[in-house]
């Protein structure tokens, strides 16, 4: 079966951030996302979820290593500062690569 | 009662968690309610007569966090942002700082003008308003106003409370009563649910306050007091009643903890939420629905002996 | 009103949105409050005269989707998947259709047969079973029946649904007063709340709609009118009540959006859910509570006149 | 009747699923409900008559999981850790066991002490701690007793039914009363809710129960049996009514799946949790609120027989 | 530590296909997943998990390369055409390679 | 733009470990967790989550190869011959190498 490389990069993020992000990784190429409400802790904080202040979400974004590159730096430099946001990116192999 | 409950259960480091579901619907239900109760109210009264108090409540939104401001900057200390996004969360309301405060009133038998929901709704967008335009003051930037406009006016809060009101006040009594068992009936123990909630949530804050030092503290215990005082003189002068005073007071003292919070982080986002939720929420929340209330109705006898009508 | 509430915020891209498990909450709600309602309604019936209504309204059931897919096939030029999925859901039933329909004729003091959420249990399957099958007429595929079967006869709706019936028919009113505490006092609130919901929710499918083009639009309206002139007419048939009448023509106007698009993504999965849930929850549940119901109590009234018993 | 609907649905594979949090939120309904209750009923006794027999019920709740644990040991041949774990299940109690059983005996008009949910609060840790200890015996390992003790009397059940407990009992009928619309007027539509969940959750927990064999499905029956016995005669020796007799019973012989499962989990992992909640919730659990109970108040009229006072 | 390497393979799609594919996997060869429910957007539409014929899930599969392979395929035939899925796969390591 | 590699440990088990995970972690090295909550199975049995007793999470930390093996191996020691678990590491990239 052949298969695709591609980039997937997955932020961690208050869940403030989640409408806003969605806009900006359409406009930077990534063609879907995945959210999902987690809760979590880290340098900030321990966010428990148990109140709207304090729900995070995790998105995952299946793109090219273009896209998850331009959205990776726009996340770091537009939101790093001001937000609780973690972010990794990891190899992933797709099998139709025109869809991501 | 069902507040120190859940402040207690929280301190010891209980398990105990409300579902997060759990939490959305008591307070999409609590809006709801008093807006429709609100509205139901507001078609048995001639609008005209309403009109002027509710600007005079307007302009006493937008004046508050313009008081709070210098004090937050000058002996505080805070940034223009901290300063500026807390100004606008104690500009703004706490829904449930004004359930509690009728609450109390009913129980005493003290009567108060049964349209306040109204002034509810019309608060909470005013100081939050403000609360921005001091944090882009003196800055370049420009302010996403479309945006902005979006996310305040069409938050779950006013969605909820300005919705239910417009319900009640079209429907009327007639039309709500059938779904009385649901809203009304049920909402004193809601409400008691609600506020287990909330000292679940206002403990769990306490601890971002040590960090936040003295100042916030004494900050989130004395500008309520100052603004209940406002807010008394304020009905006063509106022609309210004792207990339409004491509530008007209950609602300038309380500090926004739903709308504000969700419009700051995203129209000021270099302001430290931390601060701002860690004294509406972990001080000025609990010193209202214990001592507050209690104090302001005081103020609001204390006023109307000192000039009666 | 709630529905429209709904509605609005969602157009105003809101951020209002009630959990999903609040959702999940009141569906169960309502499907079991109806139950046990018509259960302890039927109880009181000699269950020899609801027999052969009962039959009819099964047989009404079957015909309506048949009746439908040939003008979706023809007019509309859907494929036969498509068809067959829209005639399913149809043919089908919406519990909320039936719940505001009853309250708009409980509102008007006109009587109906109490024991029709037999009627509403009874019409969800048939419609969607003939769909499927119209689906693989022609095909030699084989259904995979007993799965199917299944899929529709353990769907949460008809669990809950007959479930509560047959509750509330073992039980008798004796057995289920205690409990109407929660499933008969605070049924209209609930109404209302899941109302709220679903214009949320209807109002997020009006985007599918512009894509599916206008021949839905005006199915979606015209045939809920069609079938529930059937409907009324099968009600006098079957000697109901004009009230009766009026509840069974919407039903038949209604079209299921919890059964039948379940089921139908498993059994037909080459239709496009966006086009019969759209439909379905776009237009004609949107029509049927504003417009519909009124229109259908007319039809009885005008049925009633023509052909005096 | 919902119980079997829950059971019958999941046996059948239904997809019927009540929202993990709707189950969350009716457990923590009926804690406080009955919690509230009960420290409403307990402000109304002197404390002194009630002391001796809050003290005898602890010592049943000690010395219940001593008995059971030989018999697991022995007759059942199961490990330290499982006798152990099994023994804690059976020594706590089930909060909806005691609210079925308090509903039956209010359907029969029979009195019991409205104070009883003091007991079922002081019944839940004993068990526990004692199974707790049973595992831990000839054993070197030491137990890290703060954390546990955390463990079990922060947990949940624990907090909620002794905090309605203590916020009943502070503020009296009066305080509560306007609550009462939601915390008391819908407790048996919400216990009838749970049953349901209840039911499709023992149904689940059936099939882990046939890899346990057959020694814990007797056990499962038989134990319930002679504990209520035995909880019967404490009953009767610490003077309470024949209702209360039968409550105690019920109480005895019912086990815990809430509170003593997440303890246990921490406490004895080495206990395999399949085993003990597969006998407490899939067997003992159903046996007691569809035959035990009325057996218990049986065994309640026969001492009251044999030995009138 | 020594570990091992295994496939992960990850399988976002409408929660309809939830039962389905438990079924399916465990016959091509997994010996378990994990399943979260999710929502987001891509090439078909957003689906906001507002309501149940809009929820997404979220399953993931540890297992051996060809059961990966084979399961990618089963569900790109089977599912793909009709329903709203994106798929991709991962190398990950393991500590216990009997379980996966 | 450049990035640093971590490890991604994922540990999916039943909830009751919640507490203790987020304590154990942070101990041996760990400077964050994100947990969401899961249904799943495997050779222990099916965690269907619709009861207390049956939750599952899935817990993930970005970490250093170091601290991800220490965790790994803690509970591989400590947890899972009681308890039902599953652990995976996969490669990362991130981007603030002093966050992980
Ligand atoms: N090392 C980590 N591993 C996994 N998730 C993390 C890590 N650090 C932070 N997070 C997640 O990212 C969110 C924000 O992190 P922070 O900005 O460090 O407070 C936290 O609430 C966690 O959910
Ligand atoms: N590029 C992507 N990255 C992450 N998730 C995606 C992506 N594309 C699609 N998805 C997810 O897969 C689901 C179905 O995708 P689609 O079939 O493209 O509509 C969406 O609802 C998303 O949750
Ligand atoms: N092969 C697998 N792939 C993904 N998740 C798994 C796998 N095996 C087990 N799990 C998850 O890990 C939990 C515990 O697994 P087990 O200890 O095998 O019962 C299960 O409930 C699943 O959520
Ligand atoms: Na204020
Ligand atoms: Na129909
Ligand atoms: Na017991």
């Amino acid at each position: 079966m052949q298969t695709f490389e591609k980039k997937l990069l997955v932020v961690i993020c208050e869940s403030a951030l989640e409408k806003l992000l969605v806009r900006d990784i359409k406009r930077l190429g990534a063609h879907g996302y995945t959210v999902m409400d987690v809760r979590g802790g880290g340098a900030h904080s321990t966010r428990e979820a148990d109140w709207e202040g304090n729900r995070s979400i995790r998105m995952e974004i299946i793109c090219t290593i273009d896209a998850a590159d331009a959205i990776a730096e726009h996340v770091l430099n537009k939101y790093c500062a001001n937000f609780s946001v973690s972010m990794f990116l990891a190899d992933v192999a797709v099998l139709r690569p025109e869809k991501f | 009662m069902f507040f120190l409950l859940g402040v207690a259960a929280r301190l010891a480091k209980s398990d105990l968690k409300l579902p997060e579901a759990l939490y959305e619907t008591l307070s999409i239900y609590l809006l709801l309610a008093i807006g429709l109760k609100g509205g139901i109210e507001l078609a048995r009264q001639p609008l005209l007569q309403v009109a002027p108090q509710a600007i005079g409540v307007i302009l006493m939104g937008c004046a508050l966090p313009m008081l709070a401001y210098p004090i937050l900057r000058r002996l505080g200390g805070l940034s223009q942002a901290n300063a500026a996004s807390i100004a606008g969360h104690y500009g703004s309301v706490s829904v449930v700082t004004f359930a509690v405060a009728t609450a109390y009133l009913v129980k005493r038998n003290i009567a108060f003008e049964s349209y306040m929901p109204l002034f509810v709704a019309l608060l909470e967008v005013p100081g939050i308003v403000v609360g921005i335009l001091l944090a882009r003051l003196h800055q370049n930037r420009d302010i996403a106003w479309p945006a902005l406009a979006h996310e305040i006016f069409l938050g779950k809060s006013v969605v909820l409370l300005g919705g239910g009101l417009l319900i009640g006040w079209v429907s009327g009594p007639a039309g709500i009563d059938p779904m009385g068992g649901l809203f009304f009936d049920l909402f004193k123990g809601v409400l008691a649910l609600f506020l287990l909630e909330m000292g679940l949530v206002a403990a769990s804050r306490i601890a971002d306050l040590r960090r936040a030092g003295w100042f916030l503290l004494g900050f989130g215990v004395i500008i309520p007091i100052i603004f209940a005082g406002i807010g008394v003189c304020v009905g006063r002068a509106m022609g309210l009643s004792i207990g339409g005073m004491a509530v008007l007071g209950a609602l300038a003292a309380s500090a926004s903890y739903i709308a504000a919070p969700a419009a700051m982080r995203i129209a000021i986002p270099e302001a430290n939420p931390t601060l701002s939720i860690g004294a509406a929420l972990g001080i000025t929340f609990p010193f209202n629905i214990t001592l507050g209330i209690p104090l302001y109705l005081q103020f609001a006898h204390w006023l109307e002996q000192l000039l009666p009508r």
